[in-house]
């Protein structure tokens, strides 16, 4: 019998679970078609119960390794954005022309329970159960459909996923352990600190840990790449939020590094990403930037241990705001490019894109008040800087969208047959829906503020500025394409990575080649049949053994053998006198 | 030196003679019959030995012994010799170390 | 008297008369020889428990022959040492005559075998038995002669020519030990065991007569470097013989000789002696098993091990030198290792008379793939492997246990590294046989096999193994006979450092 | 004879009288020898897990006891929880192996030979888990030594004698040094038996300092070789020759677990405390460590398929030694769990390699491409038990290195965390590639010209055994912290041992 007070906390987990359903569907034959068809609705569950549930959670030590489940604020503004996120993915993607869909949707729904998942656990072990399930699931939907890019894609996929699981779970092993009340006041605390760090700077993107991002997102069917950038991501986000000992004086070293690396990721994601040729590579840099800005925000939360509960709404609602924005963009790219008339679905794609860089009246700026209110007050000089830097990131971001609103314009024609259906359309219109109205109806009382705040003449001149410089820049830049078309595409979309990758797709690619073509002399194949062995060279010298026998036949002599006896008989009568 | 250390001497160079005998010389005949000098040198050593009590008369039990291993040797020598015989029949010679006793081997039983 | 008690009474005789009386009975006929033998070995069995058991519960027992007692009678006496060997004799005794019944099959040519056999069989248990220096010589000459004309049983020249180098040796060693119990008389005045216990003083004569006995003892156990009889006559005798011999006519002089060292001398007051009979153990035992891995025939590979297993059994000296726990744990060790060496070897001796009844010869590289068409035989050589190995769950193992704790007891490890190096070497031969009957048939192998191997010997074969197996785990029973009776320096008493 | 002896009886006993069995039934009474194996390994699995009821309402000091005199020490079993988990183990799964077995050598010859061996390797395996001092698990560890063999060279080619004689290299003179190092112990501290917490008196580590550290060493030797430590390894991948279900059971469970269960007696309930007062323990635990990293590496490099799994459990029996050296209730109880936990993951493994070898013809890694469509359930569940492996959530490999990487920062060696990230990556470098080509990459081999993509899998006698155990890995994994998993289980001894 499940006590009543507990209930609220399963009812979030289990919905957070019904993905798994169909993903068990998709694999068993008979459930298969059915399972196909829900499963773009399998995350609906998980809305109805971040709207309904109310918060508490609770241990389910028999478990796993003994995890915590429920909802807190947080964990249902993440829960509402995944579940929004997934379920227009799933649509969209119902919507699609997809290849095999059974395994597709099979991988989705698992990467989704997973994602859903991992907003209702509270605890280190849940949390990075689902994480993974979510991460490793995904692999297959980045390679989907096969080929030699998309395998090429996964492996650097698969490489930092596996790295970031194993720099997570050291850092998670400290918590662990100081749950049980050992070795966090060691220097183990700040060590794991940083491994979360790193290890969720690379879901986030983070300059520097950033390289599988523009690799794995154009590649990916694209209702993969919106999950991806929209809310995978953002579990890194999450995470963060849950584990970094927020709001302690041990932070404060941490704070400094993580805003400069946070404002270096939003630069360097708008610098490399203009020169970018794909549009879902451009996306994919414009991730990175706005990731840069959420870790700003949590930055300043580490920096200033007062302010990490504002930093936390501030991250919270950027990241809802980036994930509709981001996965609308996704999903509206593949939209351009299907349908036959593209104007009307530039002019839908310029709401986000522009929301994306702060647009009054949409997502983009209140979650930019929320930033700057955070970040107003990071210490010593940071303050200043943000206050002057973050608008010129506005800036990037609009030239980011403005290059690829161009892309998305100037791309190939599409073909007839993949009109996009209602499904695709609607998906779309979700996330749109959400990108305008989300942070309006949000219910948590300073988001409501910077809402009516972001009015104010103030900051709507603060808004539009930046996305006017940029608007400005952009048309210059077009204007003279003569000259600046010859610089698209001069930074490669991997990066300073490029040469890296080459190389390790080169040394593995070799080996693969060089053991698909077996050597004259092949691993011996277990119970294969075998060859004749071939024939043992003579020895050119007597073997000990042999020697051995020599001396055995000179032993066994009679007149040595009875001369040996009286050798011994003497010695016996030697030793006994 | 009594007499009786006379006969156990004389025992004693009996029986390294016949070890001599049994180690130079190749035939079988020549190995048996040095086997039975030594045997006849270990006998004297017991008649030496019965003379070691006190008194005129020697004692018995050392005889008794001998009586018991000259039976002994006589039949093992029949023996012997037959296996000799036999030897030389087979290999048409009369020696121990002919080429081909260490290898070969025993017949299955049939 | 009612006959039970009258047969109670009699146990020290009737282990004796039993197989004395069947053997000139065997010669009589033809067709006489298996049925009696067989008769005569199942009669042996309760015997030799029921005398085991007694030993076990009365303590040590002293038989008079005709009622005379020493000095002018010949007394039997039986402790742990001497029922444990005639338990193990009659077993393995047994399981012999039961595998010979299969084994041969032409009645007239291997009629002497019967007689022989079981001539041997009484002499070993008077040896066993005896407690007088000349009667054991009497008594050693009765097995040798048996022995050699078992050797000469098939009258192959190889066979021929390796019994006249055994009985050549088998005499020159019993006159060895003759001249030494003349001098053994001429310095204490006296045969008995029990009397010249008490009458041992350090003298030269006694002394010399000592070294001569060991030199002829130690030939007729084939201590290196005096085991160039052995392998021939081995390896060239009919199985069953083999198995009798390297099971038990080995172990009969080397009983002698631990009765004399240990039980009425003492390895203390002759250290150097002591030291030697070690360090030449521990040649054997590394020398006998470098031939064993050279050889091409199986039972050569089997003769050259049982060299190389005798050598364990000298190890004994050293060890029991110290005293205390060390020389009781090495006591029974030694005797344990014996027995199962006993068990294991005529197993093994017997599985390679059956692949020899198989194939016609015992070339190891023609026993390809033969655990396939003869799995119990395999099976018991393997199993008798264990045992050589000294690895668990075999008696080898329990012996080797008890060995090795005497000498790291003592302080004298090294006799350990032997024990340990000498078990590997043995694994190398054991393996280089069980490889190949595991491995595949060369082509003509199984045509060659007759296939003809009657279950009663391949039954025997593995019983032996099976007993050498089950020493291991439950051997505790014959751990507690063995040191019934044992002489002081083994007893246990003293304090081991 | 109350239950609680007689489930230790049955469970020590019905394997070796099952192998007596299926040796007199022979070769050709198929059907009737099948059917004595499976009821053998019923009823063997079934007392296991009676004797683990035993042990676990048992008080300390209680536990159920049967034996009788051996060399002044006594041959004894007993149903201890720490031992019962092993028995379990090896039980259990030996019914879902000759199930297994059943189907993979159904065309094969001598399988009368085969599976009485088997029988008397997992016997010995049971025995040795249920020893209740070292004599008696020494000659159950050997015993299992020498029945190993003849599996190993089962087929009798050249290669399976040669990798045969690699064994024997390794495992006979392991076998001697563990004899010198029992005996010699047996000779300072009497009989020696295993005692949660350690049965040596702390007073020999004045008088005996010495000597104990060169037998710790003598013991670390003999059983190093069966746990495949690094360098005493090299048998394994040799050793890879023997059929599907011998690598699988024997070579991932029974016998490469003997030498790692052997370690944690000795370490834990043997020297126990005194271990580390003589400093032996930091150097078994780097070697451990190393251990892990180098058969990852070694792994990286084997095309062979059964090759690179045995590489890798090279390298995850090293978590157990590590998290039993690592000293410390939570290090401990992962180490116990793993026994359980790599089990289960490691014979699904090789039960896929076998299972694929039987049905496609594929022996190298480079030849999987595609192969999850044409074999889905057997490539799943090698999935799941390679994931599991690598420590993904929720399988049970995870719930191991949850608890090994807390008890590595609760015993304060929190070095222990990097050994198991680098660990994982290099897990994860050798197994995903298999499941990348398994799933992601169209067929090019002769199997899919051959016989097409249809979805055929093998045998069922073969493909139900690997997905239960596949299914038991992941419920290992997922109900971790559920009483009486083997998580909870191992954590129960544990404490036992560290007095907690």
């Amino acid at each position: 019998m499940i006590p009543l007070s507990t209930l609220p906390a399963w009812t979030a987990f289990a919905a957070a679970l019904v993905p798994l359903l169909t993903a068990a569907g998709c694999a068993l034959p008979l459930t298969r078609g059915s399972a196909v068809r829900l499963a773009p609705l399998a995350a609906v569950p998980a809305l109805a119960a971040a709207v309904a549930v109310p918060d508490g959670s609770i241990a389910v030590p028999w478990l796993a390794s003994g995890i915590e489940v429920g909802l807190d604020g947080t964990g249902r503004a993440f829960l509402s954005l995944v579940a929004v996120v997934w379920t227009a993915a799933g649509l969209y993607a119902a919507g699609s022309p997809i290849v095999d869909r059974a395994r597709f949707f099979g991988l989705f729904s698992l990467a989704m329970a997973g994602n859903l998942a991992l907003c209702c656990t509270t605890d280190p072990v849940g949390f990075y159960i689902f994480f993974a399930m979510m991460a490793l699931s995904t692999y297959g939907l980045v390679v989907h459909g096969g080929g030699e890019a998309k395998r090429r894609a996964g492996r650097v996929y698969i490489a930092f996923v596996v790295a970031g699981e194993a720099l997570l779970i050291s850092g998670l092993f400290v918590i662990g352990a100081a749950a049980l009340g050992v070795g966090a006041d060691s220097i183990l605390g700040p060590i794991s600190t940083a491994l979360l760090l790193v290890a969720f700077g690379i879901k986030m993107g983070t300059v520097g840990l950033h390289g599988w991002l523009p690799i794995a997102h154009p590649v990916a069917p694209t209702p993969a790449s919106a999950v991806l950038s929209g809310v995978m991501l953002k579990a890194g986000t999450l995470g963060l939020i849950r584990f970094l000992p927020g709001g302690q004086a041990e932070t404060i070293p941490f704070g400094t590094i993580v805003i400069a690396f946070g404002l270096a990721s939003a630069f360097y994601g708008a610098a490399v990403g203009v020169f970018q040729t794909v549009p879902k590579t451009v996306l994919a840099y414009s991730s990175v930037s706005q990731l840069g800005l959420i870790t700003v925000a949590i930055g300043t939360g580490l920096a200033v241990p007062d302010l990490w509960p504002a930093a936390v709404t501030a991250a919270t609602v950027y990241a809802v705001h980036h994930g509709l924005a981001k996965a609308a963009l996704f999903l509206g790219t593949d939209l351009a490019a299907r349908s036959t008339r593209r104007t009307p679905v530039l002019v839908a794609l310029s709401l986000p894109a522009l929301a994306l860089a702060g647009l009054p009246l949409a997502s983009g700026a209140v979650a930019k008040i929320v930033l700057k209110e955070a970040t107003g007050s990071a210490p010593g000089a940071w303050s200043a800087a943000l206050e002057a830097l973050l608008p010129i990131a506005a800036v990037g971001t609009t030239l980011l969208m403005a290059r690829f609103l161009y892309l998305v314009a100037m791309g190939p024609k599409a073909d007839r047959k993949s009109v996009p259906g209602p499904l695709a359309v609607g998906a779309v219109a979700l996330l749109l829906i959400g990108v305008g109205a989300t942070l309006w109806i949000w219910p948590a009382g300073e988001v409501r503020y910077a809402a009516e705040k972001s009015l104010q003449a103030k900051y709507l001149w603060a808004a539009f500025w930046p996305i006017g410089s940029g608007i400005a820049i952009a048309s210059a830049v077009w204007a003279a394409r003569a000259t600046t078309s010859r610089f698209a595409g001069v930074i490669p979309s991997a990066d300073v990575y490029a040469p890296v990758f080459a190389w390790a797709h080169g040394r593995l690619e070799e080996r693969e080649r060089r053991v698909a073509t077996p050597l004259p002399t092949p691993a011996t194949p277990i119970l294969a049949p075998e060859r004749p062995a071939a024939a043992e060279p003579a020895p050119s010298e007597p073997s000990l053994l042999a020697r051995a026998g020599l001396l055995e036949s000179a032993l066994l002599n009679w007149p040595t053998a009875i001369s040996a006896l009286c050798v011994l008989a003497v010695l016996l009568l030697l030793l006994a006198a | 030196m009594t007499q009786a250390d006379l006969y156990t001497v004389a025992g004693g160079v009996l029986f390294t003679i016949g070890l001599y005998g049994l180690i130079t010389r190749p035939h079988l005949l020549y190995k048996v019959l040095a086997l039975n000098v030594a045997s006849g040198g270990v006998f004297m050593v017991f008649v030496g030995v019965a003379r070691r009590v006190p008194g005129p008369a020697p004692d018995p039990l050392p005889h008794a012994m001998v009586l018991t291993g000259i039976v002994v040797t006589v039949s093992s020598t029949a023996y012997a010799l037959a296996l000799a015989k036999r030897i030389f029949t087979e290999t048409g010679m009369a020696t121990l170390d002919s080429a081909d006793t260490m290898e070969g081997g025993e017949d299955a039983a049939e | 008297m009612p006959l039970s008690e009258w047969v109670g009474a009699q146990l020290p005789a009737l282990v004796i008369l039993v197989p004395l009386t069947a053997a000139p009975v065997a010669f009589l006929g033809v067709r006489l020889g298996r049925p009696v033998a067989l008769v005569s070995a199942l009669m042996s069995q309760p015997l030799a428990i029921a005398l085991a058991l007694e030993v076990a519960r009365e303590g040590v027992l002293r038989y008079e022959i005709g009622g005379w007692g020493a000095p002018l009678g010949i007394d039997f006496v039986v402790d742990g040492l001497a029922a444990t060997m005639i338990l193990v004799t009659s077993v393995i005794g047994l399981l012999i005559t039961v595998y010979a019944s299969g084994y041969f099959t032409d009645q007239d040519r291997y009629r002497f075998f019967w007689p022989l056999w079981l001539f041997l069989w009484a002499s070993l248990h008077a040896l066993f038995l005896s407690g007088d220096a000349f009667n054991l010589y009497v008594c050693l000459e009765l097995v040798s002669m048996s022995a050699v004309a078992l050797v000469a049983l098939t009258a192959r020249r190889e066979a021929l020519v390796a019994a006249m180098r055994y009985m050549l040796a088998a005499i020159l060693g019993s006159l060895f030990y003759l001249l030494g119990v003349a001098l053994l008389y001429a310095a204490f005045g006296s045969l008995d065991m029990a009397t010249l216990r008490g009458a041992i003083r350090p003298d030269v004569t006694g002394q010399a007569a000592f070294a001569l006995m060991t030199v002829g003892l130690l030939l007729k156990t084939a201590l290196f470097p005096l085991h160039f009889w052995l392998p021939p006559a081995h390896a060239n005798a009919p199985s069953p013989v083999s198995a009798a011999l390297s099971a038990l006519v080995v172990k009969g002089s080397f009983y002698i000789l631990i009765r004399l060292w240990i039980d009425v001398g003492s390895p203390s007051v002759a250290p150097g002696t002591a030291h030697l009979l070690g360090v030449l153990g521990s040649v054997a035992i590394v020398w006998g098993s470098i031939q064993a891995l050279r050889q091409e025939r199986l039972k050569m590979l089997v003769a050259y091990s049982t060299v190389a297993q005798i050598g364990y059994l000298f190890l004994l000296f050293p060890l029991v030198r110290a005293g205390g726990v060390a020389a009781a744990d090495a006591w029974t060790g030694g005797v344990f290792h014996a027995v199962s060496h006993a068990l294991a070897k005529s197993a093994m001796f017997l599985a390679a008379g059956t692949v020899l009844a198989r194939l016609g010869h015992d070339r190891i590289e023609g026993v390809g793939g033969l655990s396939r068409r003869a799995p119990l035989t395999a099976m018991a050589f393997g199993l008798a492997g264990v045992t050589m190995m000294g690895l668990p769950p075999s008696g080898g193992f329990v012996a080797k246990w008890q060995m090795i704790s005497a000498s790291v007891l003592s302080g004298e490890w090294w006799w350990a590294v032997v024990i340990v190096a000498g078990g590997l070497l043995a694994a190398g031969y054991v393996f280089r046989v069980i490889g190949r009957f595991l491995g595949r048939e060369e082509a003509g192998d199984r045509e060659a096999d007759t296939g003809r191997s009657p279950r009663t010997m391949e039954w025997t074969a593995l019983a032996l193994a099976l007993g050498a197996l089950v020493l291991g785990v439950a051997g505790q029973p014959l751990l507690d006979l063995i040191p019934i009776g044992a002489p002081a320096l083994v007893a246990g008493i003293g304090v081991t450092p | 004879m109350s239950w609680h002896t007689l489930a230790l009886l049955v469970a020590a006993c019905t394997p070796f009288l099952t192998a007596v069995a299926v040796f007199l039934l022979g070769e050709h009474r198929g059907t009737l020898r099948t059917a004595t194996g499976l009821a053998g390994a019923a009823a063997t699995a079934a007392a296991a897990v009676a004797c683990a009821g035993s042990a676990l309402i048992s008080a300390p000091g209680e536990y159920a006891e049967v034996g009788f005199g051996l060399l002044e020490i006594g041959f004894v079993l007993r149903s201890d929880p720490l031992g019962v988990v092993f028995a379990v183990v090896a039980g259990c799964l030996w019914l879902v192996t000759t199930v297994y077995a059943t189907g993979y050598m159904s065309r094969s010859s001598d399988r009368a030979r085969f599976f009485g061996f088997f029988s008397i390797c997992v016997g010995s395996a049971i025995g040795l888990a249920l020893s209740a001092n070292l004599l008696t698990f020494f000659v159950f560890y050997e015993t299992l030594t020498l029945a190993t063999y003849p599996l190993v060279v089962h087929s009798g080619t050249p290669a399976a004698l040669k990798g045969g004689r690699t064994y024997l290299n390794y495992a006979l003179p392991a076998g001697a040094a563990l004899a010198v190092g029992v005996i010699w112990l047996h000779m300072i501290a009497g009989p020696v038996e295993f005692v949660a917490g350690g049965s040596l008196p702390s007073s020999l580590v004045q008088t005996h300092a010495g000597s104990l550290t060169a037998i710790f060493a003598l013991l670390m030797l003999g059983l190093g070789v069966k746990a495949a430590l690094f360098p005493l390894h090299g048998w394994l991948p040799a050793a890879m020759v023997a059929p599907a279900p011998v690598s699988a059971l024997l070579h991932a469970v029974a016998v490469v677990k003997a030498g790692v269960f052997g370690i944690a007696r000795v370490v834990l309930e043997v020297y126990g405390p005194l271990g580390r007062d003589l400093g032996l323990i930091p150097l078994l635990a780097a070697v451990a460590a190393f251990t892990i990293i180098f058969g990852s590496v070694r792994a990286l490099a084997q095309d062979d398929f059964k090759k690179r799994l045995a590489y890798s459990t090279v390298s995850q029996l090293s978590y157990i030694v590590l998290g039993v050296a690592i000293g410390g209730p939570l290090a401990a109880a992962a180490a116990i769990a793993h026994l359980a936990h790599h089990a289960a993951m490691k014979i699904t493994m090789f039960f896929t390699a076998g299972a694929v070898a039987e049905e496609v013809k594929v022996y190298r890694i480079s030849e999987l491409d595609g192969l999850g469509r044409r074999m889905p359930l057997t490539m799943g569940a090698f999935s799941l038990a390679a994931i599991g492996i690598v420590g993904v959530p929720p399988i049970a490999g995870f719930a191991t290195k949850w608890l090994l990487g807390m008890g590595s920062i609760e015993a304060g060696q929190a070095w222990v965390v990097a050994v198991l990230g680098l660990s994982s990556v290099l897990n994860a470098a050798y197994f995903f590639p298999i499941i990348g080509r398994a799933w992601f990459r169209g067929p090019k081999s002769e199997w899919a010209s051959e016989h097409g993509t249809k979805r055929v899998e093998g045998d069922l006698r073969m493909v139900a055994p690997l997905v239960l155990t596949a299914l038991v890995g992941l419920a290992m994994g997922v109900l971790a912290g559920a009483a009486l998993s083997p998580a909870s289980w191992a954590q129960m001894v544990a404490f036992l041992e560290f007095g907690g």
